[in-house]
């Protein structure tokens, strides 16, 4: 409606804002007496740590240097990592191969970040994530190629940590969906099967279930069968991980209203059909905040592995702590550890949440 | 035997070692496994092949260790294993020859001016939770009618960090890890470690019953690395060493067929043990003697002609 | 009760016996008689909750009869799978709220169910899909998904879905008491036009102007029973049950 | 009214479709076969481990459960010592592991709920800092950040000899937290059973309260009242019995501190870590709590007049609460299960003593399956309570 | 602009002088002067976005304004809080979307303003409620929750809910534009009755007919400004601005 000029109309500016530094100070830090109490407060702590931790990370602080040099120094040694990098990021990683896992974490690294863009979601993204994850896993192993195999059990670091998670939610995705549905099923026996499956694994610390796996599930096998040690860990995670996804996913089917179903039912589709065309595109898309959560805890939880000696990047990390010479530095060590997944996680935590958004202001 | 056709089939030995003890066993930073235990398995290796690198190796803990024997999992446990009977009979083991005479000792800051473990009472001890390091350091302190109290903690680092941050006043672990602990201490010389000893831990390799010949295999390897030593036959010296008169060196060396044979491998294993692993003498000051980090005396891994316990059959 | 079958002979399209539902131990529908001939247009109405949505469910077995029988074009409705499949490929339905499926375009919501049911070539489909959404006049709008449209385009797209499916009977569930004033008309446009083409169409609705000028027959229910049936003409101008009259006197 | 007939026989009913079509039988089919997979599954590597264990001669069972557990553990709630059996050894694990759990969920949620709404302040600075601490904490695995916690509590304080002594009686060192309790007189159970009766005098008296206000509009101060007399009324027993002050005071004997309360560096920090790794999540989940509440909900109740106080306790609150209670339930269940990382930085928890146990007897299987259902049985209480709790506060709707 | 005010003298019961507001830059309201004598019933209209909604909002300060006077039965609106408390018990507030608050029974959502900002006993509180409940014709679901009835009686139960607070000023904001249309009579009627009783009340509708036959005074607004008022007869029959007369032909 294009209103026509009101003659009467006469626009005044808003009364003058306050501008500058102070009038911002006035509104968000001093705007009431407990504001301004707080706001000193804070300033107050922040004063007394600050200033301390930076002398001793930046000022009095060894950046690349021996272990015998950070002998001397009152500050941080952060020598720890330039001096150990390839065994903390990379582990066993045979000399001269390196090149493999670094191009496979770059690989996963382009992955994600092509699979940013909520535009790119379509049917190829399908496929080339498993496609993918399959060129990676072809990469560490070798054996094609020109590239001589290395074993599992020189996969560690941080291309362990990740492969161990990724892969963990990639196959514990389809896994969750069916325990979803299971669970949502009118039938009884597989109803009380996925529940029962759900709430045990998710009422017991992970630890116990790679305890599980790596003390345990040797003994459930015929005399002489061993499973490698990672894919057991791997299946630990996958099973831990798809009981957290089937909760998430029965939540996105819960929200889809009955009309869908019925709407599907009348067209007459298939049970099968009604929830791989109908119900699951739209329950699945709806439950990606979530899911990003939970690949993060999974992300994070990995470094329980070293509960079972497999060489993630925090064992690495140990077993470098384990050096005499750098027994002393372990802050230093866990400080970078912390970046290193602060880094990651906080990555993966800001997509998920300005996908939440974008999702939110979708239909 | 079944186990050793396995091996040799694989053509390589898949050993378990603990993954995080140095000196012992441990990646250092390129990633290359080094230690007395890695050694061992090494010297293993160099017997059956002849090339002291077909070794993959399984870092294990404490409780994988047995299952993961026996489950076939590894060939070869060398991950500081204290032999006991009810491991070699219950848990169907069998441990070869001792690798490292080890025992259960304190540690304590000096200016606490205890001069002996039975000063201890009432005491905050910092505990690694091996498998009977617990256990031991609670019989001591009952038996001695004194009072404990423990902080365990998983990882040697952060139990040394807090040990040395003073948050016990004492430190108990196995004596070859006390002595690493103090090497790494800020001023090592404000440590020492008490005279008692209050466990006797014979560290050995072990193999699964079952395969005869594997177990003589590892088992005469330890004991070549031990005789070579008595021999005076090093890494070095040993081309010369094979020109050597002495005929207990010429049998020992394959010079003279016959031990060869007799444990079905190569006559010149014994060769390629010292040639590619050195002997015993040089494998304990490689990892862990004076001139290491960890800079443990022999003590009772000396030779039994030094005042030791290493002592090797004779090899005919 | 009056019962004026319009003049046809052959054997009913749909066929209810002596059909009884329960929700728990509350008696929904109780005693239900139907027959609809081919082409027939029936208008069902009556007070809410009395169990007009619940009939009409049952016919394409969204709600399950407890007693009873339900035969729609020959096959009986019961637990065969094989059976309940037909029937719904048979019966279209177009919901009070649409039920478009929002992730697809609105393309794809008309070719669903004919390539996955009917088995149709994709091509095909798409043709026949369009030649529905020309017929409810919103052809333009094909590759924009729901969420764009408007509720009158959004239920005329709901009816275009269930055309698609070739069916031999459509059923309405209140299709637009969902919609502004405006777009009613829009939808109930379509309807008639269907209604001209011969479609057998069962509609739960209270747009008595709709009743009148399309009904064959016009339906009263309340608490679960069919009260009265006859033509439009003497339904509402002479109803014979007092419970018709009441309801009748509230909503013209 | 129609009648309300169980199905009668007179009518027509609707035949049977042939087995394999009919819906229901299907569905029985598919259970059984699931069941029977599960079942062999489940028999073969049943039969597999029991093989194993006989060959391997394993022995199994819990009977060593009453055999002297020999090892003695650093903090208990009950009497313990290395003479006592495995089963109390566990006992003590498990009361290590309740203890930390139940203060954590405390602490948790009161932090979390701080932060949350401090995250909706106004005051930028907070806001920020807020934002900042929930960014960190959530996204640095628990692990590393009870290892510096723990550094903390062991390098920031001096050995026992230079104690720091706050205020008389309390010490500060990296022993932890040692303070002075009343030496045990007579006088202490009949001030408890006094606290006791003003509490239940106390509820009594706020329910009267509140049926006064219901009666007369007026509210009445019961809550003061009672805070008043619990604490008055124990100390005029006390005075009664003479002012007894005898205290249990810690003092430095041979290497530690003697007597008096020890709060423990290892317990400290695995509860300081626990409760800052949670509560980061916890804030989130309250802060969307609250904003889930509509806007209109909180203008209606401005129009009646309430004030802010009220407009939060009586509509926001119990609102919110509904959509926090459920993520809540679960980051609870996370405190308990990541207490199990007590043993990296030496706390006794349930997982660290079954640890050592099952060093010392090699009874893995026995030990992985106590952890698992202590842990299960403190998780499915948890759950079932919330979940009762959850329906008790769900809305009603059409 | 043409003013008629009722024969009322009196000291108005709100008062609006200079009132002028801005959204950060955006100047919503703009010279707003307004006096509302006890028992005056006013209609305010006007294109969507015109501000109709922020000025009834700045009333019982739901709003701040930035300039200007509101004095509300002698109390004037500034940033004290006894005040906006004073103002917030006189005037009640119905909403477009009910805002009933969903875990509270009907009957807990009229007592609760009663107790805690009245003090009144409960049991009176409830005798309270259940008057004005039985006045909005639906005492029988004293006991149910709000998501259990139909969006009419929501409706009626927020109105109850304020009247309740026995306010000495009604607002309404488009109270019935979220209702399907028969329940909007429903709502209207109870509002008709209000205003018999001489309830002073401020209502933003576009219901012409309710204007038509309640209304003392319709006000027109447009761009945040009173563009024209006047009893209902010449306003609809008469308007004088260009701008009213394009609204009233677009909407009647
Ligand atoms: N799933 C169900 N469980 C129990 N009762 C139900 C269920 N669905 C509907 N009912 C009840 O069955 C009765 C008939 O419902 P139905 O939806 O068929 O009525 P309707 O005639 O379509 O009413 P409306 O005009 O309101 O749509 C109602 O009393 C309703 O409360
Ligand atoms: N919180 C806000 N911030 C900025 N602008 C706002 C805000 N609230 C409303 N506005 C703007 O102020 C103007 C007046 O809004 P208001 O809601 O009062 O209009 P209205 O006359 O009630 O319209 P409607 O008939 O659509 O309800 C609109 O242009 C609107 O976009
Ligand atoms: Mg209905
Ligand atoms: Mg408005």
């Amino acid at each position: 409606m294009n209103q026509p000029e009101n003659p009467t109309r006469e626009y005044l500016a808003a009364p003058v804002k306050k501008v500058g530094a102070a009038a911002w100070l006035k509104d968000n830090l001093f705007n009431s007496w407990y504001n301004s109490l707080l706001t000193v407060l804070t300033l107050l702590a922040l004063g007394y740590i600050v200033p301390p931790f930076f002398k001793w990370a930046f000022i009095d602080s060894l950046w690349n240097s021996s272990a015998d040099a950070c002998r001397d120094i009152e500050g941080a040694c952060w020598s720890i990592v330039p001096q150990n990098i390839k065994f903390i990021i990379l582990g066993f990683f045979p000399e001269g191969q390196e090149w493999r896992p670094i191009l496979a974490m770059i690989l996963l690294l382009a992955l994600v970040i092509y699979s940013k863009e909520k535009s790119r979601w379509n049917k190829l993204l399908a496929w080339m994530w498993p496609v993918g994850l399959i060129i990676m896993g072809t990469l560490m192993y070798g054996g094609i190629f020109g590239m001589p195999v290395v074993e599992t059990d020189q996969w560690s670091g941080l291309p362990l940590t990740m492969m161990l998670s990724f892969f963990g939610m990639v196959m514990a995705y389809p896994l969750g969906v069916l325990l979803a549905l299971g669970r949502q099923s009118k039938m009884p026996a597989i109803k009380t099967l996925c529940v029962v499956y759900i709430e045990m694994i998710r009422g017991v610390p992970l630890i116990s279930l790679l305890f599980m796996s790596s003390i345990m599930f040797p003994l459930f096998l015929p005399d002489g069968m061993t499973i490698d040690k990672v894919l057991r860990a791997q299946v630990a995670i996958i099973l831990f991980t798809a009981a957290y996804i089937a909760e998430v996913v029965r939540g996105g089917l819960q929200a889809m209203p009955r009309g869908q179903y019925e709407a599907a039912d009348s067209l007459g589709l298939t049970y099968s059909q009604t929830m791989r065309l109908i119900i699951l595109p739209q329950a699945l898309k709806i439950v990606i905040p979530p899911t990003v959560g939970i690949l993060l805890s999974a992300f994070k939880d990995t470094s329980l592995v070293v509960i079972i000696a497999l060489y993630d990047v925090l064992k690495t990390t140990k077993v470098t702590l384990q050096n005499p010479q750098w027994t002393g530095y372990s802050t230093e060590a866990y400080v970078f550890l912390a970046v290193l997944y602060f880094i990651c996680c906080y990555a993966m935590s800001s997509y998920s949440r300005r996908l939440e958004k974008e999702l939110h202001t979708g239909h | 035997g079944k186990d050793l056709d396995a091996v040799k089939k694989k053509g390589y030995i898949q050993a378990g070692v603990n993954g995080g003890v140095f000196g012992f066993g441990m990646p250092d930073e390129k990633g290359v496994w080094k230690g007395l235990d890695v050694d061992t398995a090494r010297a293993v290796a160099a017997a059956i092949f002849g090339d002291a690198d077909k070794v993959k190796y399984t870092p294990l803990t404490a409780q994988q260790r047995f299952t993961a024997l026996q489950s076939g999992e590894i060939d070869l446990l060398t991950r500081n294993a204290t032999r006991t009977l009810s491991r070699e009979t219950q848990l169907g083991l069998n441990f070869v020859q001792v690798n490292y005479y080890d025992g259960q000792g304190f540690m304590v800051p000096k200016n606490l001016g205890v001069k002996s473990a039975k000063e201890l009472d009432g005491a905050t001890v910092c505990v690694l939770p091996g498998t009977t390091t617990e256990q031991n350091a609670a019989d001591f302190f009952r038996t001695n009618n004194m009072k404990m109290n423990p902080v365990v903690i998983e990882s040697t680092s952060e139990l040394a960090k807090t040990f040395f941050a003073g948050r016990c006043d004492v430190i108990t672990s196995d004596a070859s890890q006390l002595a690493g602990t103090r090497a790494i201490a800020p001023k090592p010389s404000d440590y020492e470690i008490l005279p008692e000893l209050i466990s006797k831990e014979p560290l050995a390799p072990a193999v699964r019953h079952g395969d005869d010949q594997f177990f003589d295999i590892v088992n005469f390897t330890v004991l070549a690395l031990i005789n070579a030593e008595e021999l005076g036959i090093t890494s070095k010296n040993v081309d010369e060493m094979l020109k050597s008169k002495n005929p207990v060196i010429q049998r020992f060396l394959g010079v003279t067929e016959g031990n060869g044979k007799a444990l079905g491998l190569d006559e010149k294993w014994a060769y390629n043990v010292i040639k590619q692993v050195g002997n015993y003498g040089e494998v304990f000051e490689r990892n862990v003697g004076v001139n290491t980090k960890l800079g443990l005396e022999r003590g009772l891994n000396a030779l039994w002609t030094d005042g030791g316990l290493m002592y090797a059959p004779p090899f005919k | 009760m009056t019962d004026t079958q319009p003049n046809k002979s052959s054997e009913p399209i749909i066929k209810i016996v002596g059909m009884h539902k329960w929700y728990g131990d509350f008696h929904v529908l109780s005693d239900i008689n139907l027959e609809v001939q081919e082409g027939e247009r029936i208008v069902i109405c009556g007070p809410s909750g009395s169990g007009k949505s619940t009939m009409i469910r049952c016919i394409n077995r969204l709600e399950e009869h407890q007693q009873g029988q339900i035969i729609v074009n020959g096959t009986e409705l019961t637990n065969d799978i094989k059976n309940i499949e037909t029937v719904r490929a048979e019966v279209g339905m177009v919901f009070q709220h649409f039920n478009l499926f929002p992730h697809l375009t609105i393309l794809e919501n008309l070719t669903l169910g004919q390539i996955w049911v009917r088995k149709t070539p994709k091509k095909q489909a798409e043709e026949t899909a369009m030649m529905y959404l020309e017929k409810v006049k919103i052809a333009e709008q094909a590759k924009k998904f729901p969420g764009q449209l408007s509720g009158g385009q959004q239920q005329r797209v709901a009816i275009a879905r269930s055309l698609c499916m070739a069916p031999e009977v459509m059923l309405f569930d209140e299709p637009t008491s969902a919609l502004d004033p405006e777009m009613i008309k829009e939808v109930l446009d379509v309807m008639i036009d269907l209604a001209e083409e011969g479609m057998t169409m069962l509609v739960v609705t209270h747009e008595m102007g709709f009743a009148k000028s399309v009904a064959d027959r016009v339906m009263f229910m309340d608490a679960g029973q069919i009260v009265e049936q006859n033509n439009p003409h003497d339904f509402f101008d002479n109803p014979q049950h007092e419970r018709t009259k009441l309801f009748l006197s509230q909503i013209l | 009214m129609s009648d309300n007939l169980p199905p009668s026989t007179e009518a027509p009913m609707p035949s049977k479709p042939p087995f394999w079509r009919d819906e229901e039988k299907r569905a029985i089919v598919f259970q059984v076969v699931a069941l029977l997979v599960v079942g062999l599954v489940s028999y073969y590597l049943y039969s597999n481990t029991q093989a194993n264990l006989e060959r391997q001669s394993i022995a199994t069972g819990f009977g060593f459960l009453d055999k002297e557990a020999s090892f003695e553990i650093g903090e208990s709630i009950i009497e313990y010592s290395a003479a006592d059996t495995y089963l109390r050894a566990l006992a003590v694990g498990a009361l290590n592991t309740l203890k930390v759990s139940l203060i954590g969920v405390v602490l948790t949620i009161i932090l979390g709920t701080l932060i949350g709404i401090a995250r909706l302040s106004s005051n930028w600075l907070i806001s920020r800092l807020s934002a900042l601490y929930i960014e960190v904490m959530q996204n640095i695995p628990v692990l590393l950040q009870l290892f510096f916690w723990y550094a903390i509590f062991y390098e920031a304080f001096p050995p026992p000899r230079q104690a720091l002594n706050p205020i008389d009686g309390v010490f500060l060192c990296n022993r932890g937290m040692i303070f002075g309790v009343p030496e045990a007189h007579a006088a202490h159970p009949v001030m408890g059973w006094v606290f006791l009766v003003v509490l239940i005098a106390g509820y009594f008296l706020n329910r009267w309260g509140h049926k006064r206000q219901d009666l007369t509009g007026q509210s009445f101060p019961a809550l003061r009242i009672t805070a008043a007399a619990a604490i008055l009324l124990p100390g005029l027993v006390w005075l009664l019995y003479g002012a007894p002050t005898a205290m249990d005071i810690p003092a430095l004997r041979g290497f530690n501190f003697q007597g008096g309360v020890t709060v423990s560096p290892e317990f400290s920090a695995l509860l300081l870590g626990l409760v800052i790794y949670t509560s980061a999540f916890v804030a989130e989940i309250v802060r969307a709590g609250i904003q889930s509440v509509g806007k209109g909900q909180i203008e209606a109740a401005m129009a009646i007049g309430l004030r802010p106080g009220k407009v939060l306790q009586l509509v926001v609150l119990p609102q919110a609460l509904r959509v926090i209670i459920p993520p809540l339930t679960s980051q609870m269940l996370n405190l308990t299960k990541n207490s199990s990382l007590a043993i990296a930085i030496g706390y006794a928890d349930f997982v660290a003593v079954t640890n050592t146990m099952i060093n010392q007897t090699g009874q893995a299987i026995e030990g992985v399956a106590l952890i698992m259902l202590v842990f299960l049985f403190f998780s499915l209480s948890t759950s079932l309570f919330m979940n009762w709790y959850n329906k008790k506060m769900k809305l009603v709707e059409r």
